[in-house]
């Protein structure tokens, strides 16, 4: 049953695409995707699925289900590094350990829109609100992460380190991507509530285009997770066992609190991929802003190198046996 | 005449732009998108749709007295976040 | 009624993606559109505006309001300059005086677009030769305006500065922008006659893709209007009121203009903007060549900081009651 | 009938943008595609065409006329080469000619591209295995130009320049656009064959789009063909008549191989643009880095200030019109 | 050796290019997409898609001879619509 | 210290990378989509769509002992396949 899932999930595009791009680094082909072409395809990303959900937020309303799962995510943004944390610490100091408790805690979008394009192909609906979880679970954990710093760092970090909660709370908000996806919820909101037939027009853009955008950039994130594998390395076993058990049970967690949520299938998947994954655009900027002591190598290559990767293509799949194991009975 | 080359994470570009506003130099370029390898960080082509951004390389032709107040006026940007300055000779053409 | 056209307007995606953009600025989100990435969609948008302008003629012909209203637009596009020229004497000095005022004789083919998707949302036809105009109202007012500088300018000026003939009307008329839209005006035009195959084959790119490409860019450009911002405030008080007066009286002259011909009210509107809107692509590039005394700051923060998000946001919806008001006969 | 097919030819979208990219250039229009959008448009194009062509190519399956034509087509790869090499050692050295010949020997996707939709515009079928044909000629090019050079360099040649094999072969079969092509190709079968709902929903993007994708590039191509045109003018009469002469050669070859492979029209066609075409994407970079002797500025001026616009124009409507000669039975 | 830093607005890189071409220069290299300020005017990146463009960042490595040829052909442009041009010395590695 | 500025095909840039990190220098700075003309070759824009790639600009500031390591370890890449090398002084800001 699972290795049946697993070869439904290998075998779509986007995941082959993938593939296709962490070969041609195994393989030194010189294939590449030039700067800024995949800062093009990570913008439209952002404001299609932005302007999706919030098409579906407005159909759903803001009842039912919808407060109670993205309180429960942002908890789970705010819980997820302390867990982290605590584990880092064992092997790593301070101002690392926090930084990637912060990744962890956070969230990978292209991670969650390969989770959607994964249940759609398996017929599985899946509600427009869990992009507003996707979208509040950045900034709670960067914050987390950075009052882990203020709390554990030594007291004789120079003065000039000292962070300014202005900043921390203007990076957390107000990231570039984090700003987008809002904005294109909202945006998405306001338009389907006001102008019906602008929903239509912005479809053949935000909709048709999407699955083979979606399939590009996951060619280009084949590449780059493969060019990290090297500075992963350096990281070491402790890393490396890290970066792929914490999804596990991040997820694990996450499929129990789905559970208790009593949220379908779909969005119970949605919700467990949300916990695995972990953040290489908005936290990475606002911990090399905040925590410049944590190695930026650190954080990238778990992140992006290991988690991402595994996440794509073993991950969604032993979640969704997960999730069909543990909530049958909401099909 | 002075030759002063910076190169530094791309999100420092507003501080350090400011910095040298603030010391009064003649004019600056620009160079956004460049990679590179220091004692601290490699920064690479892909970082700068992560978060993390790539290096700019800023020039500036000015006069020997305000490199001290450039000096002055970068410097907690570049201990603080990396990054590099060296001065050179130039003289007009 | 106009606070309605107001809100009709307002909360379409291509507007609220122009907001997104420059709370984005006014905020200090880091959220960019790194270069060359805005230039791709402003090419995409002149070569879909052309081609989708040349199928429009081919079918209605070059018979009928075409060529009154082509020839009213160019009589506009000279006049306007002479206008807001004597006006800006008030202040300025020749070359930047001459400067502004071709800027606002020519056009902004984004202020004429969203103006297209605003009549499209409210369901009010307009016909494709109005895309005629739009390509045909740039160089006059180029011409025009280095006409001025060429009769006010002292007689001292450097020797090295003396205008070339030819290379004015090179730049006027074989700027990027201005060639790209008149030739998919005219590659449409030859693709509808003898090859409607083609026609249907480029629908999804020119046509379908267009609504969303259009957001997009908007996005980018209410960044860039707003980063102008600064820049206005050292321009002073008196080019502020002009870059929010001058619109509104040209738009005024266009309607009644556009009364006289008896167009329809949907060519109407485009008419007024037309005349109300200013060029931030072809004309700054040929000033800059031609009349370096100008300064840049002044005609680009003028457009580009003010006239552009004013049309968009207000002018827009103010012209199109307008309109209403005066024309309401033809609907 | 040949000015026929060559009027129909000329009179499609992707023509006319060709001739608008290279009269901007003529008429020194500053209209230009800034790096890295060519390469956007060129990604986009082979991942489009692999696909597509995959899921062609599972649907009909591996039997039939797919074997003896994709053979067929290496074996003109290997043939052509040895066939210009004679002709161009007549007046050029063994470098250079060994590395013009391998790009004749090699093919121009967009060219490939282009006659495609010539035959769509003419109703002619053809089928999805020519575009393995196209991804498997351009290694065996690379090889026999490299062995040519091997056996008529100068024993003398300095040691640094030997060419070591295992770099030759990654360079060859490993280059960004064959990798790209190829391994889109496979993607497109595994998905037509065990995931026909991601077919679907790669349609607007690789398919829908792909027509004024197309044309855009074509854009570019006429702009950097008409660039590389001072450039053959030193190159000399030999090699221009060498670059409009070869093609025809060539073409005329292909289209009697493919009369004894009994091909359908279309896929005759197809099967002389493969021969006729040359290489400036993958070739170039493999010989610049094998042959550092041959000057790039012939191979590139030949193969794409030359032939190149010479097939897109001229070739694709002369090609068919032999073709429908010289097969005329098997429509 | 000498080596000549040119920093001026993208519009006028043929003029200038050829400019150096008539004085001889043995080679150059060319960085397009940069930005900056001068006394004159500030370029930021989106001036880049108005028709404004942005700054090119031209390199020679040349004799000193040179120099001189260079400076006639290309102050009459850089003097006209702004940029500058600076020298410093180098030698081969 | 000393400064040095290469300048040679993208398509070289590992190997040139990997030749200065042989030499042990302490960091480098590398700005890509160069164009220009040389000796041997002209490199243009579109270029870099084509397989041949565009140039590469690498800086580097180092000690005047890693200069001759440097050479050794670049010199057969830059004769191969062309690209030029000059040395200036720099001191630390
Ligand atoms: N020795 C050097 N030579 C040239 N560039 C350098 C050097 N050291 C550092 N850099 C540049 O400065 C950036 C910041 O370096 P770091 O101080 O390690 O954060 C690097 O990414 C390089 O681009
Ligand atoms: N002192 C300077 N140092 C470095 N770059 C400069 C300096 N002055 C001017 N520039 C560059 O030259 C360009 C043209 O300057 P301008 O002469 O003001 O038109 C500016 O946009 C800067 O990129
Ligand atoms: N004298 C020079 N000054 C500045 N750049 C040069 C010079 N000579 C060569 N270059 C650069 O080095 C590249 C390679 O030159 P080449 O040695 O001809 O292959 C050229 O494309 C230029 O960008
Ligand atoms: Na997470
Ligand atoms: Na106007
Ligand atoms: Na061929």
């Amino acid at each position: 049953m699972e290795t049946n899932l697993f070869l439904q999930n290998v075998l779509t595009p986007p995941v082959l695409f993938f593939f296709l791009g962490i070969i041609a680094v195994i393989v030194r082909s010189d294939l590449e995707i030039p700067a800024p072409l995949p800062k093009l395809f990570s913008l439209y990303l952002l404001l299609a699925i932005g302007f999706k959900g919030g098409i579906e937020l407005e159909k759903s309303g803001l009842g039912g289900k919808v407060f109670p799962t993205v309180s429960a995510a942002i908890i789970m943004s705010l819980v997820i590094p302390l867990i982290c944390y605590v584990i880092l610490r064992l092997k790593l100091d301070v101002f690392n350990s926090a930084a990637i408790a912060a990744a962890y805690g956070s969230i990978s979008a292209v991670t969650f829109i390969t989770a959607e394009s994964f249940l759609e192909s398996q017929n599985i609906p899946f509600d427009g609100f869990m992009v507003a979880a996707l979208a509040l679970m950045e900034s709670p954990a960067i914050i987390v992460g950075l009052l882990l710093v203020k709390l554990g760092a030594p007291k004789n970090r120079p003065n000039a380190k000292v962070m300014k909660w202005k900043a921390i709370l203007h990076e957390s908000m107000l990231n570039g991507s984090v700003y987008l996806l809002l904005g294109s919820l909202l945006i998405g909101f306001l338009t389907a509530a006001h102008n019906p037939v602008g929903v239509d027009k912005m479809q053949p853009f935000t909709g048709k285009l999407f699955y083979g955008a979606e399939c590009f950039f996951l060619l280009d994130m084949g590449i780059v997770a493969a060019q990290r594998l090297p500075g992963l390395k350096k990281a070491g076993s402790f890393l490396i066992a890290f970066a792929v058990l914490i999804p596990l049970l991040n997820a694990g967690v996450g499929i129990f609190v789905a559970k208790a949520l009593m949220l379908s299938r779909g969005n119970a998947l949605l919700f467990a991929v949300l916990c695995a994954s972990a953040s290489y655009l908005a936290v990475p900027a606002a911990m090399r802003m905040t925590v410049p002591e944590a190695k930026a190598s650190y954080y990238i290559s778990t992140t992006l190198g290991l988690t991402f990767p595994f996440n794509i293509i073993f991950g969604i799949p032993i979640y969704m046996g997960l999730v069909n194991k543990i909530i049958p009975s909401i099909t | 005449m002075k030759r002063l080359d910076l190169v530094f994470s791309e999100r420092e570009l507003d501080a350090i732009i400011k910095a040298l506003e603030i010391a009064e130099v003649p004019g600056y370029t620009v160079m956004k998108h460049a990679t590179g390898r220091g004692p601290q960080t490699i920064v690479s082509e892909d970082m700068e749709f992560t978060g993390l951004g790539a290096n700019a390389h800023v020039i500036v032709f000015c006069e020997e007295e305000v490199l001290e107040k450039i000096k002055t006026n970068v410097s907690p940007t570049l201990n603080y976040y990396g990054g590099v300055a060296y001065v050179s000779e130039a003289i007009e053409l």
